[in-house]
């Protein structure tokens, strides 16, 4: 093991959720690193547990949901059995984070300003109005034009762009080292998205900010993302950098995510589409959990705990088609052929 | 790194699979079972609907299992605690005592003399009960040489000092040296006492005698509530006894008894508790409904209208207007109660159910319904009304509750529904004025308010939450 | 070419606004639509593009203009027979799929509806059951409730529900905005499968330019409530005339990591 | 000892920011609580007020409340001493005459602000009082004094009244006709003297609060916070002030609530406190002795005769008449000590020539018997040709009092008699409006005194009577009312009465019940109380507060 | 701003009339005859009060003299304290009702905040379970119960301590006021801590709580600024409503503890049928409360920057 401490790593993670109906897994042991400056996407579809992943390392799970194995460190610093008090020093001044839906994520009855302000007030214990004046350059900064009167507003006076804007303000405003972005572009129209990741693109470079960003969509991924990891059904399936995923994807799920988008579609035939739904994730199955939908599972699959197969340096997948036993014996076809002709 | 593990090459076929979609073997379930299911599930809510349930149950039967008479007033048991069946004695009364009391003069033994003060007055001797009952009690004493009245009290408990004589009775004349109490008379131990008097001041001294009054019935009671056969002759009945019914909860201040006055009035209160609300969320629901649908200049207008009803004073309203719809001669007043009520209470279901439908109007599934040709009955059936009926339901359960307080309360200041027809809220107001000294008779009504009210307040949260439709279950 | 399925002439909409201003929600719009033709209709959100759709079935009332539906004008305010008379030839599937089905019907209930509305003589069970396979759900889930399918499902029921009176043509307002990737996928196939076999036109409406680029023949491009271009799809991506176009296709991400801008 | 009380309420409230500094001076506990029912070194008495005075002008005033608060703060001609009889008030001597009177006023008399109270007063009190404009329902006491009833009605200009001021300090009046029980009358509220000039000042506003009211009685009106607070202070300018015993009557409650009436006196906050029957039992559990005191007021049911009514019918009301017994009713029903059983329309406090009337002719018993009363039905039943009696409409008020008398009634009724009884239970004005309309068939009703005479009664069912709600009409009876009225000779006089007694237990136009009574509790240091029929209850003009252990 | 001030206004004035129109004339349906007395008085009498209460009128002419007077604030002369307007028995009564209300008022929003709050915060806890429990109790037990009770409860404090710690009833000071007060806002105060209690957790739900959360801020800051900020919105609004309830059931409490209220009043006027007192408390009840709403809504534009500010 080196000396060397990622930004954030996370180790076999699991959460889980009590509910009336019983205990839900959303995530089920996964491993990531993200050192500084970098970006790192995980992507996957509604349910899948990037979202809870998200916020276990903010320390903000639901009512009922809890890290229940695995550890959280930040620069080696561990998180996840934090007080409530030790996690008030981490959230806004160390990982600051930007949510999905701005106009819900604002206070409705707080100006803008304010509520930038607040957090300075309280983490870099400026006076209220020194914090203001900040908040007025970070908004600024953000490219919010007029922003000593935007300042003055609140959200509702916002459009969603601005909004998002503004909570990148609020999430960079003590300076944290990590920004987790919870699919930051969802809510908005495409020529908003863009300037966004632009914008965060160039904070990055300015900065070395550490990016994490949950997304579900593959083409915000393309365009901001130096790593990927895929997520399904609590599971990172894949693991890779952004080039490579999109390339050579290790994993059925991830070629078909792939495949199934119409902008990679060519020619005249149906889009290639997942068939089913994800598993139940009260019971989560005992083999692969894609085993149901995957066009090329095995018997295998179902039943045995699925290893994690180093198809590279950089690229790792979840998946027995990958096992050197299995495509040693020759039960599966290569990589690149399973791939199609895309290149 | 580790060798590889050797596969079973069975495991490495391709899997078999059958039809992505899996049905499942459970039968569908209707949505009204769901929430029905719900609610059976949830523990306060079955309490709260067995206690509704029970209530009903009491209502409808309870004449039927208690059939004893509300209106029977048996006055020899008034306000009484609860009472077993008891045996008692038949006695004659004013209307039949033939020549025995008062005492003829000349049984009497007069004392001449000069009138004398207060002072030196002394006690009367030899006070004794003639005869005990609880429908009277018969003192005599020697007359006190020099007195000019007599001046009779009665305790409930042993007098502790001389100015601790308890109720006066009355003032005799000093030529009548006897006493007849009939004053509410139970079987409790009585302590009489008898002063003399120089026509302003009391004696110093006083005579004091303990009195335990046996049960008794008068003669005209025990006819006029079948004891005995109208044309019964007393002089054969006197002094036989009769059996009185037992009185679980007690009696009230007319001998009436409690249990079976709860139950009638439980059918008052619950009447009206559930057919105000059932008409006024009715009416509520049937003027949102129109409004919403409608939309427009006349939703405009119409909830214009529903805010000035709102606007109104209702208590005060309601006030104005039961006294306003007058009660006729023996009529119970339950009537322009409930017109009072339905008149200023609808337009809370108005908003309400306006409020679903302007949302419903919206729903994909109407407008998917309307492209289908569905013409606005249809919707309105279909679509709305089962939606619109969840809401109205829980609104209904928490208007229930409401309306049983506003009829005790109106009751209670005198406004609500006229005796004898018994309601819970007059009966706390009868009971609200012994509260001290009888306090079964507010307690018990007060309780049948707090728990029925409890019930319906529990039930509606329960089926709100139980017919709150989300990805649960 | 002949006689166009759909022509729409100066359609416009205008909502009042409190304080006696008005909102153009959706400003003198025409184009026409052919039998058996899909048109893509994408702009931003808040550009017309629904209520155009909304418009077109009678949904919405017409402030101006005039829509003419196989040569016959369409009454600017529906009622019910409005409704009865077009309901075969047009309808329509929804953005939301949760919204979509009335949650105390069963999906074989909803199905149903419009079968019974339009007059449909004998069960219409079978044909329910047709359908349902048709869109790839088992047969024997018609006494399910909606809440216990999947959005995607969901989908396809509204799929289902929108055709299986067989109309002529169908308004698709977003169809998939709400779905996954993967399900997005599932529902754009079997529109387009459903599109080949029964020759259905289409009016098709997102802001998911590649959706519409694979399902479309041609596209129109909505603004701030006006029309400001129609072009074959292919000619619309390739060479678009319209500033507005441009940028549109511009800035819009795609996943295609090396195609990443470096500015 | 500073009353919190008396920092707060000071005067009426005039806007919303008078009541938000009041609400500031409220929420500071500036003063320890105002408390103790009497203060021996003070001379203060607390008490409670059922109401406050709905109308303190003497003239109009027609209530209770009214003329016990006027008593204290006025005097008549005549007024009661502490033994209840009539007594010198601002007449110092008088002369009775078959057709007249004369009072000689005594010079010391004198108005709150000083001035003496002269003839004059008298005369322009009496004439406002006898004014229709004045539209004083009680004007009809002054109808002994000549032409008064004509110009009540509008016939005479009131200068025509038969009273009369010689000089300022001798009053002759003049009767209609012979009035022997008119002394009793001087000492009545519409009697009392008002000062025209004062009167004419304050206009509309006249007695509408304390300063707007002159007084001559022992007390004055010191403070009138409407609704919740009266204050009678001693009166500097009274003539007989030394001998007024109490300094001030505090009445810093007002309240309809018997229970926190009692509360009240329990807590040691009242000096004297009305019982019912509730109340009763636990202040004698608690070791207080109630004391008692007869109202004079007769309470009955009374038929309606009037023309189609069943209850024309004789032997239907002697039914009734048989099967009700009054004792019972009293004991069981009322279950108040102190209320009499009474079969005649006079209470036993009215006085006859000697002894009280009621001793001299006592009131005949009706025979009672369940098998009479049916014997009764069945005449009735004949007579009208009826196979069942129809319901009868019972009027009754809706007190609480009333209910459980009304429920009783309808109960034995029922069962004895089979009648079907149904209750018409108004609040007060309608249940007045349906009596006088004859809207009813039994109507429970009560009659108090107005003077000391048992015409105050007896009158009450000549057939020209409008108070005669029953319309009873019997030559007679109006004969003997005849008698009564103008008879010089007291024996004839109350021989007529007794015929009157006779008449209506025969007849039962009316069914007497009881006599009403007062069960009171009396803090043991307040001493001199007269409870009074007349001239306003409780009299406190002769009360002193005793030292805790005299 | 101006032009919805001006709106509500004028609303609220035609809300007025029509609660003045239907008090007229459903007071003019009630049966009976305001001026009839326990002595019957005769016809020249009786036209003279008629003509003072300008009973003589053809309604419609009463209603038209009615508004008129109505408009200048004046509600004629009381039937049974006829030397009283009904202006001044509102004008001393009024207050009374009003302080009563208003401290109840405050008990009842204080209380409703700290129980909610509390309740919210402990969800499904001990505090909480006691608390709702507590609340169903209260909106399960009838005012007058409550009242009678609470002045037994005086009572023996009283005997036990051996000194009137607090007056058993009457008006006055701060200490006559307390438990009256309580008895009163019991009742809404336990409506509103349950209203309170769930826009709480509505508000624990909401994102931007995450947010604050999110930022790493003091506990103390995230309940007050973010959590109890918003969900005081809900509560003001039933404010209006509590207003109502408070001031108009008012009756018992005042009648119980002998507090010289105006309900009192009014309940009195109604046995006694005094037309003019009846007429005026029920305009001026109607009028205050449509003022009060008209606050309340103000008010609520004040904390919701959405309303203040305008879309």
């Amino acid at each position: 093991m080196s000396l060397h401490e990622p930004l954030l790593s996370i180790e076999a993670l699991h959460v889980h959720i009590r509910t009336a109906a019983g205990i839900v897994q959303p995530v089920r042991g996964i491993d990531l690193q993200l050192e500084a400056g970098e970006t790192l996407a995980i992507v996957g579809e509604s349910g899948c547990g990037k979202s809870m992943t998200a916020l276990a390392v903010m320390g903000l799970l639901p009512v009922g949901g809890s890290v229940a194995a695995g550890a959280v460190r930040l620069s080696g610093y561990r998180l996840d059995n934090l007080t409530e008090s030790g996690w008030r020093e981490v959230r806004g001044r160390r990982i600051g984070m930007v949510f999905q839906n701005p106009m819900s994520a604002f206070n409705p009855t707080m100006r803008i300003g304010e509520q930038i302000a607040e957090s300075l007030v309280h983490h870099r214990h400026l006076d209220w109005d020194h914090a203001h004046r900040r908040a007025v350059a970070l908004l600024d900064r953000m490219r919010i034009p007029d922003a000593a009167t935007r300042a003055q507003q609140y959200p509702f006076q916002f459009s969603g762009g601005m909004l998002q804007r503004a909570m990148i303000a609020m999430a960079l405003a003590c300076g944290p080292e990590l920004l987790i972005a919870d699919e930051p572009t969802t809510a908005l129209d495409v020529s908003v998205q863009v300037g966004l990741l632009e914008l965060l693109r160039e904070l990055q470079t300015e900065t070395g900010l550490a990016i994490l960003l949950i997304t579900h969509d593959l083409a915000i991924v393309a365009e901001i993302a130096q790593r990927v990891a895929v997520m399904y059904a609590g599971q990172i399936v894949e693991q890779a950098p952004v080039d490579a995923l999109f390339a050579q994807p290790a994993h059925p799920y991830t070629a078909g995510l792939l495949q199934s988008l119409p902008e990679r579609h060519e020619g005249a035939g149906p889009l290639s589409a997942i068939a089913g739904t994800p598993p139940d994730l009260l019971q989560p199955p005992a083999g692969c959990a894609f085993y149901d939908r995957c066009p090329a599972a095995l018997r295998l699959c179902a039943t045995a705990a699925v290893p994690r197969v180093e198809i590279s340096a950089t690229q790792r997948a979840l998946c027995w088609l990958r096992h050197p036993a299995v495509v040693g014996s020759g039960a599966v076809p290569p990589l690149a052929e399973q791939q199609g002709s895309e290149s | 790194m580790k060798s590889l593990p050797s596969i079973a090459p069975a495991l490495l076929e391709p899997a078999e699979r059958g039809a992505l979609l899996e049905v499942s073997a459970r039968p569908p379930r209707s949505y009204w079972q769901q929430v029905g299911r719900r609610l059976a599930r949830d523990a306060r809510a079955v309490v709260a609907g067995a206690v509704v349930v029970l209530l009903v149950i009491a209502t409808l039967t309870g004449p039927w299992l208690w059939p004893e008479d509300p209106a029977r007033q048996l006055l020899g048991l008034s306000s009484r605690g609860p009472l077993p069946a008891q045996t008692a004695l038949l006695v004659a009364d004013g209307l039949s005592d033939a020549g025995m009391w008062p005492p003829q003069s000349e049984q009497l033994a007069t004392v001449a003399g000069e009138s004398l003060s207060a002072a030196m007055l002394s006690a009367p001797v030899g006070l004794k009960a003639v005869a005990a009952n609880t429908e009277w009690v018969r003192l005599r004493w020697q007359p006190v040489a020099g007195a000019a009245s007599y001046h009779i009290y009665r305790h409930t408990r042993a007098p502790r000092s001389r100015s601790d004589l308890g109720l006066p009775l009355g003032i005799v004349d000093a030529r009548q040296p006897w006493y007849e109490d009939r004053l509410q008379l139970s079987t409790r131990r009585y302590y009489y006492s008898v002063v003399a008097s120089d026509g302003v001041d009391e004696a110093a001294e006083v005579a004091t005698l303990q009195v335990r009054p046996v049960q008794a019935i008068g003669w005209l009671e025990a006819q006029l509530q079948d004891f005995v056969p109208a044309d019964a002759d007393p002089a054969q009945w006197v002094d036989r006894t009769v059996e009185l019914p037992a009185h679980p909860l007690g009696t009230d201040y007319l001998g009436r008894d409690l249990l079976s006055r709860l139950l009638h009035g439980a059918r008052t209160s619950l009447f009206i508790g559930i057919t105000a609300p059932l008409l006024f969320v009715t009416l509520g629901t049937l003027y949102g409904a129109t409004a919403g649908f409608i939309g427009g200049r006349v939703d405009d207008w119409m909830m214009r209208f529903a805010d000035f009803v709102v606007a109104l004073p209702s208590l005060l309203f309601i006030i104005l207007l039961r006294i306003g719809f007058g009660i006729g001669p023996g009529e119970s007043g339950i009537l322009p109660m409930v017109v009072a009520l339905v008149l200023l209470s609808w337009p809370a279901s108005a908003r309400l159910v306006r409020g679903q439908v302007l949302q419903l109007r919206e729903e994909p599934y109407v407008a998917a319904a309307r492209l289908a040709g569905a013409g606005n009955f249809y919707i309105i059936t279909r679509h709305m009304l089962p939606n619109v009926l969840a809401v109205v339901l829980v609104a209904m359960t928490f208007a229930i509750p409401s309306v049983i307080f506003t009829e005790a309360f109106l009751s209670f200041i005198g406004m609500g529904v006229t005796p004898p027809t018994p309601s819970w809220g007059s009966m706390s107001n009868d009971g609200i004025r012994v509260l001290f000294s009888h306090p079964s008779e507010l307690l018990w009504p007060a309780a049948c308010i707090s728990v029925t009210v409890l019930a319906f307040n529990v039930l509606g949260d329960a089926l709100r939450d139980a017919l709150d439709m989300k990805e649960r279950d | 070419m002949s006689e166009p399925l759909l022509e729409i002439t100066g359609l416009t909409r205008r909502y009042r606004l409190p304080g006696g201003s008005s909102l153009l929600a959706v400003d003198n719009v025409s184009f026409t639509l052919a039998r058996g033709e899909v048109l893509g209709l994408v702009g931003e959100s808040g550009s017309g593009k629904s209520t155009l759709g909304r418009m077109v079935l009678g949904l919405e009332e017409k402030s101006a203009g005039e829509v003419r539906f196989r040569g016959e004008t369409l009454p600017r305010r529906y009622r019910r027979a409005d409704f009865q008379r077009y309901a075969r030839s047009m309808q329509m599937v929804f953005q939301d799929p949760y919204a979509t089905l009335n949650p105390r019907l069963t999906i074989g209930e909803s199905l149903a509806e419009p079968l019974r509305l339009q007059g449909w003589r004998g069960d219409p069970a079978p044909r329910v059951r047709e359908w349902l396979e048709r869109v790839g759900l088992a047969a024997s889930m018609a006494g399910r409730y909606p809440h216990e399918f999947s959005g995607g499902q969901r989908q396809r029921i509204g799929i289902a529900r929108a055709l299986i009176t067989e109309p002529e043509m169908l308004v698709c307002d977003e169809p998939t905005s709400a779905l996954d990737v993967s399900v997005q996928a599932q529902v754009i196939n079997l529109l387009a499968d459903l599109r080949r076999e029964m020759g259905l036109a289409m009016l098709f409406i997102a802001h998911d330019l590649a959706v519409v680029r694979y399902l479309a023949d041609r596209v129109a491009v909505m603004k701030s409530g006006q029309l400001l271009e129609v072009a074959p799809t292919e000619q619309l991506f390739t060479a678009p005339s319209h500033p507005f176009t441009r940028h549109l296709l511009a800035v819009r991400p795609r996943p295609e990591p090396g195609r990443r801008r470096t500015d | 000892m500073l009353a919190c009380a008396d920092v707060y309420l000071a005067e009426p409230m005039s806007d919303l920011l008078a009541a938000l500094f009041r609400l500031s001076l409220l929420l500071l506990p500036l003063a320890v609580l105002a408390d103790g029912a009497v203060d021996h070194e003070r001379q203060r008495i607390r008490l409670t007020l059922s109401s406050e005075p709905p109308n303190l002008n003497s003239t109009v005033t027609t209530d209770q409340i009214s003329s016990f608060v006027l008593s204290h703060v006025m005097e008549g001609l005549l007024t009661y001493d502490a033994s209840n009889e009539l007594s010198p008030g601002v007449a110092e001597r008088w002369e009775l005459r078959q057709d007249g009177a004369t009072f000689w006023l005594r010079r010391n008399a004198r108005w709150s602000d000083g001035k003496p109270v002269t003839a004059h007063d008298f005369v322009f009190a009496w004439r406002t009082a006898v004014d229709p404009k004045t539209a004083s329902q009680y004007a009809s006491a002054l109808y002994p004094v000549r032409n008064a009833e004509r110009i009540n009605r509008g016939e005479l200009p009131v200068t025509a009244l038969g009273v009369e001021a010689r000089g300022d300090f001798r009053l002759e009046v003049t009767f209609e006709r012979p009035t022997p029980y008119f002394l009793g009358l001087t000492a009545f509220f519409t009697y009392y003297p008002i000062r025209q000039d004062f009167y004419e000042s304050r206009g509309e506003r006249y007695a509408a609060d304390a300063d707007d009211l002159l007084y001559n009685g022992p007390f004055v009106l010191q403070r009138w916070v409407h609704g919740a607070h009266l204050r009678l202070r001693r009166n500097g300018h009274y003539w007989g002030r030394d001998h007024v015993g109490l300094y001030e009557i505090d009445i810093p409650y007002i309240t309809t609530d018997t229970t926190a009436i009692f509360n009240l006196y329990q807590a040691g906050s009242i000096a004297l406190a009305p019982l019912e029957t509730e109340t009763l039992r636990d202040a004698v559990r608690l070791g207080f002795t109630p004391k008692l005191f007869l109202t004079g007021s007769i309470y009955y049911l009374q038929f309606n005769l009037r023309e189609g009514r069943i209850t024309t019918n004789r032997n239907l009301r002697k039914a009734i008449q048989a099967i009700l017994d009054p004792a019972v009713l009293v004991n069981k029903v009322v279950g108040l000590p102190g209320n009499l059983p009474s079969d005649s329309i006079f209470p036993t406090t009215v006085k006859g020539v000697e002894l009280p009337f009621r001793t001299e002719y006592p009131a005949p018993r009706p025979e009672r018997g369940l098998g009479l009363a049916r014997h009764y039905l069945e005449l009735a039943r004949q007579e009208l040709g009826l196979e069942r009696i129809p319901p009868l409409v019972m009027l009754v008020g809706d007190g609480p009092r009333a209910n459980k008398e009304a429920e009783y009634f309808q109960q034995l009724f029922a069962r004895g008699l089979g009648l079907d009884v149904r209750l018409d239970r108004q609040t007060a004005k309608q249940r007045l409006d349906k009596m006088s309309r004859g809207d009813f068939d039994i109507v429970a009703a009560g009659w108090g005194p107005d003077y000391d005479d048992p015409m105050t009664f007896g009158d009450l069912f000549a057939s020209w009577n409008e108070n005669n709600r029953g319309r009873y009409r019997n030559p007679e009876y109006d004969r003997w009312v005849e008698i009564a009225a103008t008879s010089p000779d007291p024996e004839q006089r109350m021989r007529a009465f007794a015929e009157m007694q006779r008449l209506l237990m025969e007849d039962v136009p009316v069914l007497p019940l009881y006599e009403s009574g007062n069960v009171y509790l009396q803090h043991p240091q307040l001493r001199g109380v007269v409870r009074a029929i007349f001239g306003g209850d409780p009299n406190l003009r002769y009360a002193y507060v005793a030292g805790e252990d005299e | 701003m101006t032009g919805f001030l001006l709106r509500r206004l004028l609303s609220s004035l035609i809300t007025i009339w029509f609660i003045a129109t239907a008090t007229f004339f459903v007071m003019h349906a009630v049966p009976g005859d305001p001026l009839s007395n326990e002595k019957a008085v005769n016809p020249e009498i009786r036209r003279h009060l008629e003509a003072r209460y300008g009973l003589d009128q053809p309604v419609l002419t009463q209603y038209g003299i009615f508004l008129r007077n109505m408009a200048t604030g004046d509600f004629g002369i009381s039937f049974t304290q006829q030397n009283r307007r009904v202006n001044d028995i509102i004008r001393e009564h009024f207050p009374v009702s009003a302080l009563l209300g208003v401290v109840a008022l405050v008990i009842a929003t204080l209380g409703a905040l700290l129980f909610g709050a509390l309740s919210a915060q402990f969800r499904d806890r001990w505090p909480d379970r006691t608390i709702m429990l507590s609340v169903i109790f209260a909106i399960s037990v009838p005012s007058f119960v409550l009242a009678a009770l609470a002045q037994w409860g005086i009572l023996s404090l009283n005997k036990a301590a051996g000194f009137t710690v607090l007056p058993v009833a009457g008006w006055g000071s701060w200490r006559h006021l307390i438990v009256p007060a309580v008895v009163l806002g019991l009742g809404t105060m336990a409506y509103m801590t349950r209203l309170m209690r769930s826009s709480m957790l509505e508000v624990a739900q909401a994102d931007y709580l995450r947010t604050a959360r999110a930022k790493g801020l003091g506990s103390l800051r995230i309940f007050v600024f973010h959590h109890m900020r918003n969900a005081l919105l809900p509560v003001v609004t039933v404010l209006g409503p509590a207003i109502a309830a408070v001031t108009t059931g008012g009756f018992v409490v005042e009648l119980i503890f002998s507090i010289p209220g105006l309900g009192r009043y009014f309940v009195q006027a109604v046995q006694q049928l005094d037309y003019t007192v009846i007429m005026g408390t029920t305009v001026f009840y109607g009028a205050f409360l449509v003022l009060m709403v008209m606050l309340v809504d103000i008010l609520y534009g004040l904390i919701d920057p959405r309303i203040r500010v305008g879309k």
